[in-house]
């Protein structure tokens, strides 16, 4: 189980002992939880229920929650029921491209165990294989109440700090990349990478490289950045 | 109005050799004709019947008599009725007219049958996969692919077994399934 | 697709570029995907890439028992799922030679015009919201929560109600319901001037909606376009009163025609399809209180439902045009085949594609929103 | 015998052109000819005390043909010309040393021949500038003709073609000016300047329109003034990178040189202003400003559809003519200032954007808008260059085309001319519509799989390029040290400057302080900085992963959204390009000279609200509906 | 001026401007809750809402570009709030004017431009070419309005402009003297805020919201910011041209936002205009009214 996993994992979020840094730390984490964005990204059928808890009647935009369009701009992944698997890819890129601290919230008891398509060909079933969640809300589908109160969930543990199951995918990259390669086939790569990312931002952890990554570094050319480069020698280009 | 127009339908109907019209009810008739007539028949639906609306093309497939049936319905807005053209053809090597040149909806259909039964449409516009572009297995509809095997090889479950729920069973309460019983994804692989 | 692509050595030089509408995107209804290529802001090409919602609904029907599949069925589509119900229950007792109460079927009728109501309203804000207009979206969405309130309370269920099963209804209604349904009709219906004010009489909504995505009679007809869509081109023709099931040969309702074939034709015909949703629900609340009798018919034990042999096709005008369902019966307990014929599968599809070539990239999400498609029926 | 400064200066060009002659077929005559324009600047800065107000230099070459006294001296405006010209010269053929030169050769072109037709051009150019009467100006104006025509054919092929047609507008020009000083030859009896100051006076209202025209249509030839601008695109743009670069930078602006010194300087403005127009309120001098607004207007919006970047720019560089004679034509302190600052400025621009232009063609091959993309990342100087050209062209602060621009914008603002301002403004919006096309299809967007490879120029090219980069910014930070000189320019045809400091001007009614406006500008960039950069770190990213509806991008797939770049704007104006001017150059009809004349007309009577709504009016409609 | 008061001033304008810019987005957001019936986002949500993007803990860069792209973005209004005055500041107002606060405006849509650009997404790209568009669009009227303020003061200098409207009390406040020119402007100034109908270049549904599609983090972060100094700028300007600026900072904050108020309120009652419907509008009623309040002037 995801979450027991989880627990195993010692969190690396050292205590500063500087107070006002602590302060901040306080106040960029309050702000987090009193700004979300989610991602406008109707993945299954629960997203039905997102209109009614983004609009007029149950207004999120009172508790901060406005909906974005593009990964990059959101905070909040909601994966609204079922994931087919064609999906699935769209869903990982669209997580990978999202900017940390991000959240995955499943609505839809789909999510956590194929729900009513338990015997589909086309979905997966076990959302937090793929990516690391950090809250559920089950139902089929859960009302809009539900869903504000899940994200008022979400928002105490933002608060609390507790919400920091994105520094996992990094620390546990190899883990998930097994998982996905598991089902996509052992080509699977996406354009983000995740690995250089880990070292970029001082994320990585014991589980971020493995047997699944060297698999990974087999297919993948990895794309670097076009940095802005001058005079040193190139190949010639190719005619 | 519209039993008068099944009569006329049946002398138009008569035309086509090896046909079986059977009147179900007011509205609906089925007609059952050999493959290779099926054309001529749709032909003639639409083009003195005015039967211009394709409503879908279903497709059963009959594993034990290894044939694939295909199913044309098509409806009339003048007569108000519905024509259920029916087919069989065989499983193997399972490939058939398109009637795209007749009724442009056709496409899709066929194009989903495609993917779904891996009847292969001469004549389609497009043949390829729309739905299942990037699955690998072998057409899912067909009645030999066991999706629950699929699924035991490829994902498997959430287990959920809290600290509660064992004390309850170590006490001698809960839902004991007998193993022959169990989901198949709690069976051990 | 896997990217497996990215050591290209060349891009055709073109001044043609390509854009992915979806899925994730907010010009596309729910989990769909429209590849389009362009040249300036002028569509060259477009292509439909669906299957992001594959359920393969089918398949799992085929390893469910019959009453089972009442709960998979109105999850073929997520906006307006009743009409689902009813054509898959109609399919059965069919099959069965069921004869469904009469009160049952005003029941039927009366689900199935709430949902048609609450559907158009959810059209027309995701319609507004395309166009940059999200007051008629906030509105409308929340104007169906009231209608969602209700389902709620006859049905058990907000979105799926599963009201239906084969025989009959699941449920007679609550104490006063029918109070509280008139007086829901009756807020609806006062608020459709401010709708009419804020969305369909807008200057600037008509303005784009005019002229954007038109398709001409025949070939609406050519290519099977039905419901709504097919009524904005002018030809009367709805299932309800051309091949009528339950009680809809009994209910005065007209069937609103536009002639010009365009997103505004589109529009302002669901618009005047709400209001005689309305009429007919008013109809239902006069007639239903004298109308008593059982519910649903007898049906076997549904956990040992041997349906006999059979086959039949069901037709329903759900809020998107003309709902089919095929099924076939080999005399066993679950279903040997069933088909769903959605109405997107045509709209969404080939129709979309088809239109958005030559339009512009302003318009493909009207073109897309103002065809009603729905994905999750196109997917399965 | 004494040479003067002047003589040094001539004797020295001709020099150069002798050394590209007899060596031009030898090792590095590039860097050569380039030592020798330097040793050209030098003597001209020698004589830099003329910028600052100081007596003209004659030259003591003077010839007699014909009982006509020639002589050639410079003053404060051929030595403002003379710069911008040498400086140009010095730069484009430092760009064309080396590389470019090696390239050319390997592309069959005639290397020698270009080295030859620059220096010819740049010792013809002194020659004009240094006219010290109406004779001495036509033989330096013919000979600038056929020098540019020889730069202009050198690449053969599409090049001759429009060198050919350039040069038959040279030669009509050069009859309409023949014909215009037989006219004034006629009325003073002499060329020399000094009596036609004298005979002008006396001149007929009949005689004088007959010279404007015929001067005013001779020279506008030159300098692409509107109807006579249909070849100038193609000329330049077909014209090899450097000679092209140094052709856009200031070859037309001789033009300009010879409009102010005969129109301005011996016409007088006072007396262009009384030439009414018969039956309408308009006068020759409106009819000048309202055919620069218009040739400000119309080319630009031709570049703004044009797909190749070269003849984008010297579309661009029809346009930004309109701004110098506008200015100019305006003729109060702040317009004329504006006028001539921006024949520097714009020199600059220009030749920065061509040379980055052909900087980029060099590594590519290609200068078509659609076949380029994402080189920021593998050409960055060049970016920036280009950067900084076209912030400068577009005149947004901080570079130096701002303050031109600015200048021009007050002086109309002072007198009073609401639509001619309004002209300038819609001409700059639309040169930032099309310049930010440029620098889009070129350097952002998604870099192409075969530029992958992509060097930054060699530093050969990118020498002169950043050195035009730095005096475009230089001069924009402080516009105050061209302004002496263009001061100094004005008060030798007549005419007053503004008051000057360092960062700008001084002015009652709003002045401008370039020190401080940029000084804030980037005060306010450091402290933006400061907040965006205090946020934590970013990772860059490859630009294949990106947002595509949540779809995989690959690379054989173009994202790049390049053609047809203003679709939407398009849609409205696509039926306003009628290739009237096509139609314009067979036919001499000239319609848009008449439609100006008619609004002109109106507007004049100033007074009268009754006839600028109606304007107004007509205006609107013609162009809405 | 004493160089220490100078630099308090500027240092003091852009902050003021920030804070009010906030104060801005909130109005706005709850104007538009009130229309769809809503609640609306607390009190400082904008500051939430910049505070966590700039705290994020990943941020994607296409490259320099798009970093120093964010950097003009903000810098650019930073030094526009200099220029332009406000009760009590006047910064460097007089050493600039009018038409270098209009150029300098431009600067962050510039660079915007320049970052979107490097983006590579073709979205973003769309959204740069339609906002420019929409800028050629509403220049020109706003161009006339401008010029018309400035020809009727005799200067284009701002704080000469304010006191001139001051001097004679309510009478001489631009929008009486000049009240078709007025009505233009407050045209064009809605067109440049970029809302409904004008909202042609962030379109989410066309181009998903064009520019802003590969922000993420303290990219978004800034154009947030650029956002606040934005609505400030404009309702500043327009209060400066027209309504004759602030005596104190009670009227001058009072008539900022109700300033804004009018265009945020017609925002959220409209859907957007195609490219050149937007185009047409522009240049023909706004245009014809600034013309004709232009001749009164004159």
């Amino acid at each position: 189980m995801v979450m027991s996993r989880l627990q195993k994992i010692p969190v690396v979020e050292e205590k500063k002992g500087n107070p006002l840094a602590r302060v901040f730390d306080d106040l960029v984490r309050f702000c987090r939880s009193r700004s979300l964005f989610i991602l406008h990204y109707c993945t299954g059928c629960g997203a039905i229920e997102l209109p009614p808890a983004m609009t007029s009647r149950f207004d999120m935009e009172r508790l901060g929650i406005q909906p974005m369009v593009s990964p990059r701009q959101a905070d909040i992944l909601l994966i609204t029921g079922y994931v087919s698997i064609k999906t699935l890819k769209r869903v990982i890129l669209t997580y990978e491209q999202m900017g940390s601290p991000k959240y995955v919230v499943g609505i839809c008891s789909c999510t956590v165990n194929g729900g009513m398509y338990w015997q589909s060909y086309a979905t997966a079933k076990k959302l937090d294989e793929y990516m690391p969640v950090d809250l559920y809300i089950a139902g089929c589908m859960p009302r809009p109440e539900a869903v504000i109160s899940g994200l008022q969930k979400l928002m105490d543990r933002i608060k609390n700090g507790e919400a920091d199951s994105w520094q996992d995918y990094y620390r546990n990259y190899d883990y998930y990349l097994g998982n996905q390669q598991k089902l996509f086939g052992e080509d699977w790569q996406t354009p983000t990478d995740i690995i250089t990312e880990a070292k970029h931002y001082e994320l990585m952890g014991e589980g971020t490289l493995g047997q699944h990554t060297r698999l990974l570094e087999q297919h993948q050319q990895p794309l670097e950045a076009l940095e802005m480069r001058l005079g040193h020698k190139l190949k010639e280009p190719v005619e | 109005m519209s039993q008068q127009v099944a009569h006329w339908l049946d002398n138009l109907l008569k035309e086509i050799e090896g046909i079986e019209v059977r009147r179900k009810s007011s509205r609906r008739v089925r007609v059952d004709v050999p493959a290779d007539a099926l054309p001529a028949l749709l032909e003639l639906l639409q083009g003195r019947a005015g039967y211009i609306h394709l409503s879908a093309i279903s497709c059963v497939d009959w594993i034990d008599d290894g044939e694939f049936e295909l199913v044309y319905h098509v409806w009339s807005y003048e007569s108000h009725s519905l024509v259920s053209a029916h087919i069989r053809i065989a499983r193997e090597p399972g490939v058939y007219l398109s009637v795209y040149d007749l009724y442009q909806p056709a496409a899709f259909f066929e194009r989903d049958i495609h993917e779904m039964y891996g009847i292969h449409f001469e004549g389609s516009p497009n043949m390829e996969k729309f739905i299942l572009t990037e699955w690998d297995g072998p057409p899912p509809m067909r009645k030999e692919f066991d999706s629950e095997a699929y699924i035991n090889e490829h994902l498997s479950w959430q287990e959920y077994n809290p600290e509660w729920l064992q004390e309850l069973v170590a006490e001698g309460g809960g839902v004991i399934i007998p193993p022959e019983e169990q989901r198949f994804s709690q069976k051990k692989k | 697709m896997r990217p497996e692509n990215y050591e290209a050595q060349r891009q055709p030089p073109s001044n043609e570029y390509e854009l992915n509408f979806g899925p994730n995107h907010p010009g596309i209804e729910g989990n769909y995907a429209l590849k389009v290529k362009l040249h300036g802001d002028i569509v060259l090409e477009a292509k439909a890439d669906g299957g992001y919602l594959h359920r393969g609904f089918e398949k799992l029907m085929e390893q469910r028992l019959w009453i089972q599949n009442i709960a998979l069925v109105p999850r073929i589509c997520v906006p307006d799922p009743s009409p689902m119900e009813l054509c898959y229950s109609m399919a059965v007792e069919e099959l069965c030679g069921l004869k469904v109460p009469q009160r049952a079927q005003w029941l039927r009728v009366m689900q199935l015009e709430l949902s048609r109501i609450a559907a158009h309203l959810f059209t027309f804000g995701g319609h507004a919201a395309t166009t940059g207009m999200y007051s008629t979206m906030y509105w409308g969405v929340a104007d169906r929560d009231l209608l969602l309130d209700l389902f709620e309370e006859f049905t058990g269920g907000r979105v799926y109600s599963i009201y239906n099963i084969p025989g009959g209804v699941r449920r007679e209604l609550p104490e006063g319901f029918l109070q509280r349904l008139t007086e829901t009709l009756d807020y609806i219906e006062s608020r459709l001037p401010d709708y009419d004010n804020l969305f369909f009489k807008n200057q600037v909504f008509v303005k784009r909606a005019k002229g954007t995505g038109v398709m001409s009679r025949e070939q609406a007809l050519e290519w099977g376009v039905t419901g709504p869509n097919l009524r904005a081109t002018g030809l009367a023709f709805d299932v309800r009163r051309d091949d009528p099931y339950l009680v809809y040969d009994q209910l005065a309702f007209d069937i609103p025609v536009e002639e010009s074939g365009d997103a505004w034709a589109r529009t302002l015909v669901r618009r005047k399809e709400l209001m005689e949703s309305i009429r007919i629900l008013r109809q239902v609340v006069e007639i239903l209180p004298d109308i008593h009798g059982p519910i649903r018919a007898p049906i076997p034990n549904p956990l040992a439902w041997n349906v006999p042999a059979g086959e039949t096709y069901t037709r329903v005008e759900s809020s998107k045009g003309e709902l089919c369902y095929y099924v076939v019966s080999n005399g066993g307990p679950k279903p040997y085949r069933v088909h769903v014929r959605g109405p997107s599968s045509m709209h969404a599809v080939q129709v979309l594609e088809k239109m958005s070539v030559g339009s512009r990239i302003e318009d493909i999400a009207q073109t897309m929103f103002s065809l009603d498609a729905c994905p999750p029926e196109v997917d399965r | 015998m004494i040479f003067s400064l002047l003589d040094e200066l001539l004797i020295f060009s001709a020099a150069t052109v002798l050394v590209a002659l007899i060596l031009g077929r030898g090792l590095a005559v590039g860097w050569m000819v380039t030592i020798l324009y330097g040793g050209q600047l030098l003597v001209l800065i020698k004589m830099a005390a003329l910028g600052y107000g100081g007596d003209p230099i004659a030259s003591e070459l003077s010839l007699s043909v014909m009982g006509q006294d020639l002589s050639w001296r410079f003053d404060a405006l051929s030595w403002f010309f003379a710069l911008i010209t040498l400086v140009a010269a010095l730069l484009t053929s430092w760009f064309s040393c080396g590389e470019w030169e090696r390239k050319f050769k390997q592309q069959r072109g005639n290397v020698w021949l270009f080295h030859l037709a620059m220096a010819l051009n740049v010792f013809t150019m002194l020659i004009l500038l240094a006219s010290g009467d109406l004779l001495s100006l036509f033989i330096g104006w013919e000979l600038v003709s056929w020098a540019g025509f020889l730069l202009m054919a050198v690449a053969g092929g599409v090049a001759t073609k429009a060198a050919i047609r350039y040069i038959t507008y040279a030669v009509v020009g050069g009859m309409s000016i023949f014909g215009g000083i037989a006219l004034v030859y006629a009325a003073a009896g002499s060329l020399q300047y000094e009596a036609i100051l004298i005979a002008v006076e006396k001149m007929s209202t009949g005689q004088l329109w007959m010279l404007v025209l015929l001067f005013g249509s001779g020279f506008g030839i030159k300098m692409g003034l509107l109807p006579f601008h249909l070849w100038q695109a193609a000329a330049y743009a077909e014209t090899p990178g450097p000679g092209s670069a140094f052709l856009g930078a200031i070859s037309s602006r001789m033009g300009l040189f010879a409009i102010l010194l005969v129109l301005v300087k011996l016409f007088g403005i006072v007396n262009i202003d009384s030439l009414k127009i018969p039956f309408t309120l308009i006068d020759a001098r409106d009819l000048l400003a309202w055919i620069a607004v218009f040739t400000i207007i119309f080319p630009t919006y031709t570049a703004l559809k044009q797909n190749d970047a070269r003849y984008l720019l010297a579309w661009h560089g029809i346009g930004q003519g309109g701004y110098m004679l506008l200015g100019l034509v305006t003729a109060n302190s702040l317009g004329a200032a504006g006028g001539l600052l921006h024949v520097l400025n714009y020199a600059a621009c220009q030749a920065a954007l061509l040379m980055a232009v052909f900087a980029v063609m060099h590594r590519t091959g290609t200068a078509d808008l659609n076949k380029l993309g994402g080189l920021v990342a593998r050409m960055p100087l060049s970016f920036l260059v280009l950067l900084t050209g076209i912030i400068g062209l577009a005149g947004l602060p901080p570079m130096n085309g701002f303050v031109s621009k600015w200048l021009v914008y007050r002086s109309l603002l002072e007198d009073g001319m609401p639509l001619l301002f309004l002209g300038t403004i819609i001409g700059t919006l639309g040169t930032i519509l099309s310049v930010y096309k440029l620098i889009h299809n070129m350097f952002l967007g998604q870099l192409r799989v075969e530029h992958e490879q992509v060097r930054e120029a060699p530093w050969s090219m990118m020498t002169p390029m950043l050195i035009l980069a730095g005096t475009i910014f230089v001069t924009g930070l402080l516009p105050g040290i061209p302004l002496t000189w263009v001061s100094a320019a004005l008060q030798t045809i007549g005419l007053t400057g503004p008051e000057i400091t360092l960062g700008g001007i001084e002015s009652s009614s709003g002045s401008l302080d370039m020190i401080w406006v940029i000084g804030v500008l980037f005060a306010g960039f450091g402290i933006g900085a400061v907040i965006f950069y205090s946020a934590g770190p970013s990772k860059r990213v490859h630009q294949l992963d990106n947002y595509a509806g949540g779809h995989f991008l690959t690379a054989d797939v173009r994202y790049q959204y390049s053609d047809n770049f203003y679709s939407g704007l398009m849609h409205l104006i696509r039926g306003w390009y009628r290739g009237s001017f096509q139609w314009l150059e067979n036919s001499i009809t000239s319609l848009v000279e008449f439609l100006s004349l008619g609004m002109q007309g109106i507007y004049r009577r100033a007074n009268s609200e009754f006839y600028l709504l109606s304007t107004a009016l007509f205006i609107i409609a013609w162009v809405v509906f | 001026m004493a160089p220490i008061e100078l630099f308090i001033e500027l240092t003091l304008m852009p902050l003021i401007a920030f804070i009010v810019g906030m104060m801005m987005v909130l109005m706005m957001r709850r104007i538009a809750a009130r229309i769809q019936r809503r609640i609306g986002p607390p009190f400082f949500q904008p500051l939430y809402d910049i505070v966590k993007l700039h705290g994020k803990r990943t941020q994607v860069s296409h490259g320099l570009i798009h970093d120093i792209g964010i950097v003009m973005a903000m810098g650019g209004y930073i030094a526009a709030e200099t220029l332009l005055p406000v009760p009590g500041m006047n910064g460097i107002a007089e050493k600039g004017g009018l038409i270098t606060l209009l150029y300098l405006m431009m600067i962050p849509s510039l660079g915007l431009a320049l970052g979107v650009g490097q983006c590579a997404n073709p979205n973003g790209s769309i959204g740069i070419a339609r906002a420019l568009t929409a800028m050629l669009a509403y220049d020109i009227p706003l161009v006339i309005v401008i010029f018309g303020v400035a020809y009727a003061a005799g200067t284009t200098n701002l704080v000469e402009i304010i006191a001139t409207q001051q001097a004679g009390g309510f009478a001489t406040w631009g929008v009486v003297e000049m009240p078709l020119l007025a009505i233009a402007g407050l045209i064009a100034m809605h067109a440049s805020l970029g809302k409904q109908p004008f909202e042609i270049y962030i379109a989410p549904a066309e181009i998903a919201t064009g520019p802003m599609v590969e922000m993420s983090g303290k990219y978004l972060g800034g154009l947030f910011v650029m956002q606040c100094f934005q609505l400030y700028t404009t309702s500043v300007l327009y209060v400066s041209l027209f309504l004759g600026g602030g005596t104190t900072w009670f009227d001058f904050l009072i008539k900022s936002f109700l300033v804004l108020a009018i265009p945020v309120s017609i925002a959220y009652l409209f859907p957007r205009y195609r490219t050149e419907d937007l185009l047409r509008l522009m240049w023909k009623w706004p245009v014809i009214l600034g013309l004709i309040g232009l001749a009164f002037v004159m």
